[in-house]
């Protein structure tokens, strides 16, 4: 069908027509010979001039529309509307930005005029150019797998379990429950750590929407937003389980820094200098006593253990520490507590008061540094400098180092199996440190909890509520994805298989066909940069309403 | 070619990326910044969509200066995208300047969406640059 | 089990970064949202800074893309100019009473030109600036706000005030400035709620010792914001009430820790980022820091930290501290272990506390949800989730829950949400 | 210079060479294939006419005798035989490739882009005199041949491609195995493994790798410094001849877009150029426009595009072989002036073609920090 | 009879008048023609649109730097122009074009031809060694003497095709005995009458003088048979064309440059005829050794079935051939024999349609299309 391009200019009241002159624009645009119709209108993102302009494509019978106005980001939509409603398809049009970067950044008339010829001449070359894009639905599952069982992971899976939905929860461990079960309570209210946890296993445990994998790790997750391939893998066990799942959350924890790695402290080399959890099981235990059976009469606790190893603030030892304290103070009344810390992080709103709670007789706070542990007789003392840097020391019975918390030893693999990436602390990397922290560079795919980066119970199970929240907001069961339009596609036939595009995709939307030797855009994941398109050499990828031959176009105009 | 640059209106074609630069673009309008008319931005998703062939072409096709504008790094909507928006702008430099060409008609220019100032600003030194310079000797040129 | 269809609608309050999370992710699940806004514009606090820590994104690039999509998104009904007046019902059925305060300008016709600024005579201290710089009794906070129309101060405008004044209306080509409009109350029915109202900084003023409001070149944490904003009054700028490039500067940070009795957690960070921007605008600056605990918590902030101290900035710790006028400069005197000292400097930057809105406990009363000692909305639990509270159906998020990052606002949002939608899927 | 670090380490073995280099290699391949270390070997064999040189696979071991090891003229660049052999497939041959220095640097860049697959591969290289452009060998073969002979006796470029004769890489060692002729005795030469596959394939043929490097290794360093300072004062006096719109314009003045240059080019590895495709066809209307704008253009258009744009494409990766110049039919110095870029090119990334299979070709890598000086001034 | 135009000034100058007048008036908006390019006088052809860069053109030029048939293919197969343009081009070149169009891979639509009878070009080593302005007395001398200048390229040397039959215009060279003095235009269609119209100059009825150009053709045809039974020795089976084609370093120049390989992606080239190892196995066990990159007699021989049907002997193959095979004699010699049997002139007539189809369209998704 031949071509019957309508162009529409905007005099956007005064703001265009008094600073161009758009008569002069008509006449310059108006020669080809496929260019139908050349109008102008008082305001066309009015409701009248809405109307006008579908009017005008059906009475035209316009097969492209050049609209110059204002900018894109103000306009853009409301005329694919307008598209849409008069019966072309919205991909064939182009809105020149005669305002924002011309009629109000230039001040002399002519200049304004000349250069807003350019844009619309621009326009109306590209927009020969350009080609229906037709919107793509894809059926999506609406099934979540959740790996790891700690509280995240319980969290999220009860959540998520509603009626339409089900989810596979994949724990590596013989029991659900992660770290928070060891702890006897929580900071900052003291709560029972098992009240946390129990009723939320017992509730796991009962829904049928639930699938609960123990001593399981999950083998192979392939595909992408909407459809993976899961392969579950019991330990000792040869047999997969086989389930798809639109959806992962990926809840898998985090792990303590070894205080072996920092000799200084003397843990493992030293009687009663234990680790947090060492500290935290022996309390559960019901008894806090020394090797010997004693009871401790002065206890240090040593924050920040690790801190400078790993370069970051692990943001609760200095609570799970204060928490240490009260623990001490209930077994044992009259014990001497001694905190050797830096700098007390204690943020946000309950915490202080946690502190100041904490705070009082027998429990002293020694702002120290260059912190040693050394034997001395059947006791340990702890030599440190105080804050004027002088050297000074203090005996103890027992020693409970807290140390920062790291990433978990398997969490490279688990990226490497979802193909997300890991920041340099080795914790999985969020898609956008603030406005996206649980989603990853890989669509689809959630993380949560301290496998994020170290954080309190409640963060932790914020960021799993998170996770559903993004999940049952974009998978929704018998609604269809609809991928972005405007995506990267490689031509089959000119790939040579050089791989340029894959290694700067930063979305692994590339994939290497092994048999054609070719890569292969998935578009329902490119979110359509364009990165691809300048690193193939060979012209084979383009990008859908990017293509050269529609920026070629323009620079034609633009020079 | 003296006498030539008095009335000499040069062409600059800007490749904008959407989100940050562009938007200084705008915020430019807004703020009512007087930006060079010299100017004439294409719109592109991302910094890292400016193929090197097409500013090449722009180049030889006689554009007086050619602007690539994006994110600063780090703020780059797609991640990464500048960082190699960098990098091809590295060997397109070289490469045009290796051949004895005016390197100094491509500019490279981080924008953010909040620079509308910055933007005028950029517009106009590059503006001013050019006008230095004279008009691209290729435009003239019949057999490239 | 057979599918159920379910398309109640939410009110979100507050259309900051939390508020705006939440009502896209509900929108895209096809939950029609009531977004109610105080001011005229989205975005909330965040916009009013130039770059966010630690990695120093660019806030308005970060930001204004989903401002874009909130605006376009047709199943958010954005309420600007807006305050809640009455909640009754619960759970699933919610009636909520809105004061709809006019605008004076049309949403629809105004096109954002600002040729109605110019013409009002009226003129005085813009507010989103921190009084810096002047604006017009018809205006909008700052250039780039959205949704980019402007509003009428009827306190102040002419017009308003018994006088004959047409001047907007007449430059206005776009009949967009209506002085007809009248308040409205809206009564809308809402499945469920969500209280994303944000913060405020703790005011300066009450303790004279840092002589805020009383000495030249004392700034408060907004007001630099904005100093230093490149769509802000100075365009970026940093320069001294004198004029003159300041040579040194102090960031004093925990102003207000003691009266509130909690860390506001993110002030460590945003004062190293404010030294990041003194240094990246006069890399020769004398910068001092005078912090008590340095906290800053999480994966990503302890780089930050280390490239700025390889700045050269003095990191000063101390117990007491105090701000005085001397001559040309400014003194900080601080005691650190009892010892007494002191430094003079061309500026001064104060890291005030965050707390909650004024109105915030009036809101919590509204809603039926009860409210800490200091004035933050109360989660149910925070073992249990801490954007439930006490009331079923009411949700909190953001800062008006307690002071937080963007990040973990932007969590409690979608997790709002999550609690939305998981209790629907169950029905 | 950075080969002293890389080779100071190494040992290397020493072999007699009683009847002549060529015939030592053959011995040495025969015996590997015989023993099975190698199925097959990729070695240049001179045509039945006589008048050039091409690149076999070689399973019959019995071919091998009339192989060329060192053949005078390079009709295929060596990379593109390898390309041709394991682009699908690394197959199930153990398969050694005898080649040019510059041929391997070529062929382990195009394994970074996929193009190569060296699993079962072994890379030997060999110090290079450089070769003869082909239309100076065809002119008279057998005349070439002596040229050529005599030339490796004296180490003697000046019969050799322009390129070859600027080379500071015609020894550089960047496959498994480099077979070393300079500094060796009388009658023996060297046999250098550079990788632990180089080491495993002569302890197979029981080769021990005892002796040290320096003799070979401090001649290897006089000469390349020596080229090194001809390169640069050859890439001035280049620049000067054909930098800048004129010269340049005059330079490619008889170019007839033919693409030999690419075609033949070892690191041009797309199946269609981008060059050639439809993003570079233009309606009839958008080329009447640019000749309006100039009053006439050259038709074919895109001459100097296509140069500018293959060098952007592919100068990071250049081994400035000069397989392009012979190739072209007017006699343009395409080889050298893409090898000046190159060096311009790879020096911005401090980059070396071929130079490590580890190395990220510079456009699919980036670092955060880096190249501020590509950023605009403003502030 | 067929009406004519006649200037009083020499060939080239009269043609160029000529061209001069179809630009000013505004008849065409375009004109291909061979051009000086710069001071060393580098000749290519350009597309002029303003009558003073007409000045530099040399329209009858003894080079050939691309065959005006691709160039012709290249400017229209994106879309005719909207205003004609007018090409001067050799009989071969317009040949050429024919069977470009023939394959839709170009249109006449709004394209004017005018050609001549031809006296040959030189070879392009020639152009680069810049040897042919000081033989260009010579050249014209041989002429107008309907003789074979010296040093042509071999495949002018043995055409018999030097007629053009298509043109809208021919101009009259071979065997004038007056180029330097008056320039014949034939103005053979309508289109060429219609351009002619309105030009101030004496217009004549006239018809090529056939005698002239048979006393050329005879020479040619023995030049031809020379050529052939050369080649026939060397070709003797299937050893002959491995010595022929042994040299050969697979850059396809000569497909590239051929007017009538247009295919975006020769099938030699495409993934199909790329080997696997298996294939590399298999020979290598029919026979020790395989050449590598495989493929050298199967690219010549696979060309030669696409397309020696069309083949129009313009040599331009010879000339690209980095390392001198006689490549257009060999198409010549077989394209001859093939076209005898279907009694086919590849380039003579716009209609009538290739007696065998070889070659494949290839599709491609291109979303540009």
């Amino acid at each position: 069908m031949e071509r019957k391009i309508g162009v529409y200019i905007c005099e956007c009241g005064p703001n265009i027509s008094e600073k161009i002159d758009i008569d002069k624009v008509i006449d310059a645009v108006s020669l080809p010979e496929d260019v139908a119709v050349v109008k102008r209108y008082k305001l066309l993102c009015s409701v009248d001039g809405k109307k006008f302009l579908e009017d005008e494509i059906k009475k035209q019978g316009l097969t492209h529309l050049v609209i110059a106005a204002c900018s894109p980001k103000q306009h853009e939509k409301t005329f694919m509307e307008v598209c849409e409603n008069a019966g072309i398809n919205p991909y064939l049009y182009q809105l020149a930005n005669i305002r924002e970067q011309c009629a109000w950044v230039t001040d002399d008339k002519d200049e304004a005029t000349k250069k807003a010829i350019r844009l619309v001449k621009a326009a109306i070359r590209r927009v020969r150019y350009h080609f229906p894009l037709e919107k793509k639905e894809i059926a999506c599952n609406p099934d979540v797998l959740v790996i790891g069982g700690g509280v995240a992971g319980l969290e999220a899976s009860l959540q998520l379990a509603s009626s339409d939905r089900r989810v596979y929860l994949v724990e590596k461990t013989s029991s659900l429950g992660g770290m928070v079960d060891n702890f006897e309570k929580t900071f900052p209210n003291m709560q029972p750590g098992s009240n946390l946890i129990k009723q939320k296993i017992l509730d796991v445990n009962k829904n049928e929407n639930i699938k609960v994998f123990t001593d399981s790790i999950v083998e192979e997750l392939l595909g992408f937003f909407g459809s993976f391939e899961v392969k579950v893998k019991a330990k000792e066990q040869d047999a997969f389980v086989e389930f798809d799942v639109g959806a992962v959350v990926l809840a898998t924890g985090s792990s303590f820094f070894d205080p072996k790695q920092t000799p200084q402290y003397g843990y493992g080399t030293l009687d009663n200098v234990f680790t947090a959890i060492e500290f935290e099981k022996m309390n559960k235990s019901g008894k806090i006593s020394l090797k010997n059976g004693k009871t401790p009469k002065n206890v240090a606790i040593v924050h920040c253990v690790g801190r400078n190893e790993k370069g970051y603030c692990s943001q609760i030892c200095c609570m799970y520490s204060l928490k240490f304290a009260r623990y001490l103070k209930e077994k044992i009344p009259d014990v001497n507590v001694f905190h050797f810390y830096s700098d007390m992080c204690i943020p946000g709103k309950s915490q202080q008061k946690f502190y100041d709670q904490t705070k009082g007789k027998h429990i002293n706070f020694i702002r120290s540094s260059n912190i040693e542990v050394t034997k001395k007789g059947d006791n340990v003392q702890i030599n440190y400098s105080d804050e004027d840097g002088k050297a000074n020391n203090l005996p103890a019975n027992m020693v409970i180092l807290s140390p920062a918390i790291t990433p978990t030893s398997d969490s490279s693999q688990l990226a490497e199996l979802a193909g997300i990436s890991q920041d340099d602390s080795g914790f999985f990397a969020e898609e956008h440190e603030k406005l996206n922290p649980i989603s990853t560079s890989t669509e689809g795919i959630y993380i949560v909890g301290s496998a994020q980066g170290p954080k309190d119970i409640p963060d932790t199970l914020i960021q799993a509520e998170a996770a559903t929240g993004k999940i049952l907001s974009s998978l929704v069961p018998g609604r269809k994805i609809e991928p972005e339009v405007k995506v990267a596609h490689i031509s089959e036939s000119f790939c040579i298989g050089c791989k340029n595009c894959m290694s700067v995709c930063s979305y692994g939307t590339i994939t290497f066909d092994e048999e054609k030797k070719v890569c292969v855009v998935n578009e329902v994941i490119c979110r359509g940069c364009g990165n691809c398109v300048a690193a193939c050499p060979s012209g084979a990828a383009t990008l859908k309403h990017f293509t050269f031959k529609q920026l070629y176009q323009e620079i034609l105009e633009a020079v | 070619m003296t006498e030539e640059t008095e009335d000499f209106e040069p062409r600059i074609v800007g490749f904008l990326c959407n989100w940050c630069s562009y938007a200084g673009a705008d915020l430019a309008g807004n703020s009512k910044l007087p930006v060079s008319p010299s100017l004439t931005t294409i719109r592109v998703m991302c910094s890292s969509r400016v193929d090197p062939v097409l500013v090449e072409t722009a180049f030889l096709h006689g554009a007086d200066g050619v602007l690539i504008a994006g994110c600063h790094p780090g703020d780059c909507h797609y991640d990464e995208g500048n960082y190699y928006a960098r990098r091809r702008f590295t060997v397109l430099e070289k490469v045009i300047e290796g051949l004895g060409l005016e390197s100094d008609r491509l500019q490279l220019s981080w924008i953010s969406a909040s620079e509308g100032q910055r933007f005028a600003d950029v517009v106009n030194e590059f503006d001013k640059k050019i006008r230095k310079m004279g008009p691209n000797p290729l435009r003239e040129k019949k057999s490239l | 089990m057979e599918e159920k269809e379910i398309h109640s609608d939410v009110l979100v309050i507050g259309a900051g970064l939390a508020g705006i999370e939440a009502s896209l992710l509900l929108s895209s699940s096809d939950r029609k949202v009531h977004l109610v806004e105080k001011t005229s514009y989205t975005g909330g606090t965040v916009i009013k800074f130039e770059e966010v820590f630690s990695n120093m994104e660019c806030s308005t690039c970060m930001v204004s893309p989903r401002q874009q999509e909130l605006l376009q998104d047709k199943n958010i009904n954005l309420l600007t100019l807006s305050e809640v007046e009455e909640v009754k019902g619960s759970l699933g059925n919610f009636t909520v009473k809105i004061n709809k305060k006019a605008r004076y300008v049309d949403l629809q016709n105004c096109i954002g030109c600002n040729a109605c600024f110019e013409p009002c005579p009226v003129s005085l201290k813009n507010e989103f600036e921190e009084g810096l710089s002047e604006r017009k009794a018809i205006y909008t906070p700052c250039a780039g706000a959205l949704p980019n129309v402007p509003m009428i101060d009827t306190e102040h405008c002419l017009r308003f005030n018994g006088k004959e004044c047409t001047a907007c209306q007449e430059a206005c080509m776009f009949e967009a400035i209506d002085f007809n409009q009248k308040d409205e109350q809206l009564k809308l029915n809402v499945e469920a709620i969500i209280a994303a109202t944000g913060f405020t900084l703790f005011d300066s003023k009450q303790i004279p010792k840092y002589g805020y409001g009383k000495i030249d070149d004392v700034y408060s944490a907004f007001e630099f914001e904005r100093l230093y904003a490149s769509n802000g009054p100075t365009e970026g700028k940093l320069r001294l009430k004198n004029g003159k490039t300041p040579k040194s500067a102090a960031i004093i940070h925990c102003v207000g820790r003691d009266q509130k009795g909690y860390c506001s957690s993110v002030c460590c960070l945003y004062s190293l980022k404010f030294n990041h921007y003194l240094k990246s605008k006069i890399p020769e600056m004398e910068i001092d820091e005078f912090y008590t605990d340095l906290c800053i918590p999480g994966k990503s902030h302890q780089k930050f930290y280390e490239k700025m101290k390889e700045t050269g900035t003095n990191l000063i710790r101390f117990q007491d501290i105090n701000v005085d006028k001397q001559g040309e400069g400014i003194t900080v005197t601080y005691t650190n272990g009892g010892k007494k000292s002191s430094r003079t400097v061309d500026m001064v930057i104060l890291s005030p506390a965050i707390e909650p809105r004024a109105d915030s406990s009036k809101l919590a009363k509204i809603l039926g949800i009860s409210h800490d000692d200091y004035g933050f909305f109360k989660e149910e639990d925070p073992d249990v989730s801490s954007v439930t509270t006490s009331k079923p159906g009411v949700f909190i998020a953001g800062c008006a829950q307690g002071p937080k990052n963007i990040q973990d606002s932007v969590s409690q949002a979608s997790a709002a949400v999550g609690k939305i939608l998981s209790q629907s899927g169950d029905k | 210079m950075s080969k002293s670090k890389e080779t100071s380490t190494i040992k290397t073995a020493v072999l007699p060479a009683k009847s002549g280099t060529k015939k030592a290699i053959l011995d040495f391949l025969k015996n590997a294939m015989d023993k099975k270390n190698f199925d097959a070997v990729i070695i240049p064999m001179r045509v039945p006419a006589g008048d050039s040189f091409v690149y076999v696979l070689i399973k019959d071991v019995s071919l091998l005798k009339d192989a060329f090891p060192l053949s005078p003229v390079m009709s295929v660049q060596g990379a593109r035989v390898v390309s041709s052999v394991t682009r699908l497939g690394k197959g199930d041959m153990k398969i050694a490739a005898v080649m040019r220095p510059c041929e391997i640097r070529a062929t382990i860049e195009l394994a970074k882009f996929g193009q190569v697959d060296l699993e079962n591969v072994t890379l030997i290289s060999m110090d290079c005199p450089g070769v003869m452009p082909i239309s100076d060998f065809l002119s008279d073969p057998e005349k070439g041949m002596k040229l050529f002979d005599d030339a490796v006796t004296s180490w003697d470029d000046s019969i050799m491609r322009p390129v070859c004769k600027i080379c500071d890489k015609s020894s550089m060692i960047a496959g498994d195995i480099h077979i070393g002729t300079l500094g060796a005795k009388k009658d023996t030469f060297f046999m250098i493994p550079k990788t632990q596959k180089g080491n495993d394939t002569l302890e197979k043929s029981d080769i021990k790798i005892d002796a040290d490097l320096d003799e070979w290794h401090n001649k290897v360093t006089t000469l390349s410094e020596e080229k090194k300072k001809k390169r640069n004062s050859a890439n001035k006096d280049l620049k000067v001849k054909t930098g800048g719109i004129d010269n340049l314009i005059d330079t490619f003045s008889q170019c007839i877009n033919c693409h030999n240059c690419m075609k033949v080019c070892p690191i041009c590895f797309c199946r269609l150029c981008y060059f050639d495709s439809e993003n570079v066809k233009h309606s009839a209307e958008n080329y009447l426009q640019i000749a309006e704008n100039k009053g006439s253009i050259r038709f074919l258009p895109d001459t100097i595009l296509f140069q500018t744009g293959r060098m952007m494409h592919m100068s990071v990766s250049c081994v400035s072989c000069g397989s392009c110049e012979d190739a072209c039919p007017a006699s343009i110095p395409v080889g050298q002036i893409f090898s000046m870029i190159a060096d311009e090119t790879q020096k911005a990334f401090d980059y070396v073609s071929g130079r490590d299979i580890n190395e990220p070709t510079p456009l699919v890598a980036y670092k955060k920090d880096e190249l501020h000086e590509m950023e605009d001034a403003h502030d | 009879m067929t009406k004519a135009l006649k200037i009083n000034k020499n060939a080239e100058q009269g043609i160029k008048e000529f061209l001069r007048f179809l630009l000013e008036s505004g008849k065409v908006k375009g004109v291909f023609s061979l051009k000086k390019i710069n001071k060393e006088g580098a000749v290519a052809y350009s597309l002029i649109t303003d009558p003073k860069d007409l000045e530099d053109s040399v329209p009858f030029y003894p080079v050939m730097p691309v065959t005006a048939g691709s160039l012709l293919s290249r400017f229209t197969l994106k879309g005719s122009p909207d205003k004609p343009v007018v090409a001067v081009m050799r009989p071969c070149e317009l040949r050429g074009f024919v069977e470009l169009v023939k394959r839709e891979q170009g249109s006449f639509e709004n394209v004017f031809t005018i050609s001549m009878t031809c006296g040959g070009v030189y070879p392009l080593d020639m152009a680069v060694d810049k040897k042919i302005e000081k033989n260009l007395p010579k050249y014209w001398d041989a002429v107008k003497k309907s003789e074979i200048p010296a040093d042509v390229r071999t495949a002018c040397k043995g055409c018999t095709e030097f007629k053009p039959y298509t043109a809208d215009i021919t101009v009259d060279l071979v065997g004038n005995k007056d180029i330097d003095k008056q320039c014949i235009i034939l103005l053979n269609t309508k289109n060429g009458e219609s351009l002619a119209d309105g030009m101030d100059a004496e217009f004549l009825e006239k018809k090529l003088d056939t005698k002239k150009l048979d006393v050329l053709l005879d020479k040619r045809a023995v030049e031809k048979k020379k050529l052939f039974d050369e080649i026939d020795k060397k070709m003797n089976g299937m050893d002959g064309l491995i010595d022929i084609f042994g040299r050969c370093i697979g850059c396809h120049g000569c497909m590239r440059v051929c007017p009538i390989c247009y295919c975006k992606l020769c099938e030699f080239e495409s993934p199909d005829s790329e080997y696997k190892p298996s294939n590399y196995n298999s020979e290598l066990k029919k026979r020790g050794g395989v050449r590598v990159p495989p493929g050298t007699m199967y690219f010549q021989l696979g060309r030669l079935t696409h397309i020696s049907i069309s083949c129009v002997g313009c040599g331009a193959c010879d000339d690209v051939c980095p390392v001198g095979i006689p490549v257009s004699t060999i198409f010549k010699k077989v394209g001859e024999s093939v076209q005898k049997i279907f009694n086919y002139i590849p380039g003579k007539d716009v209609k009538e349609s290739i007696p065998l189809v070889t070659f494949e369209k290839e599709e491609f998704i291109e979303f540009e299309e």
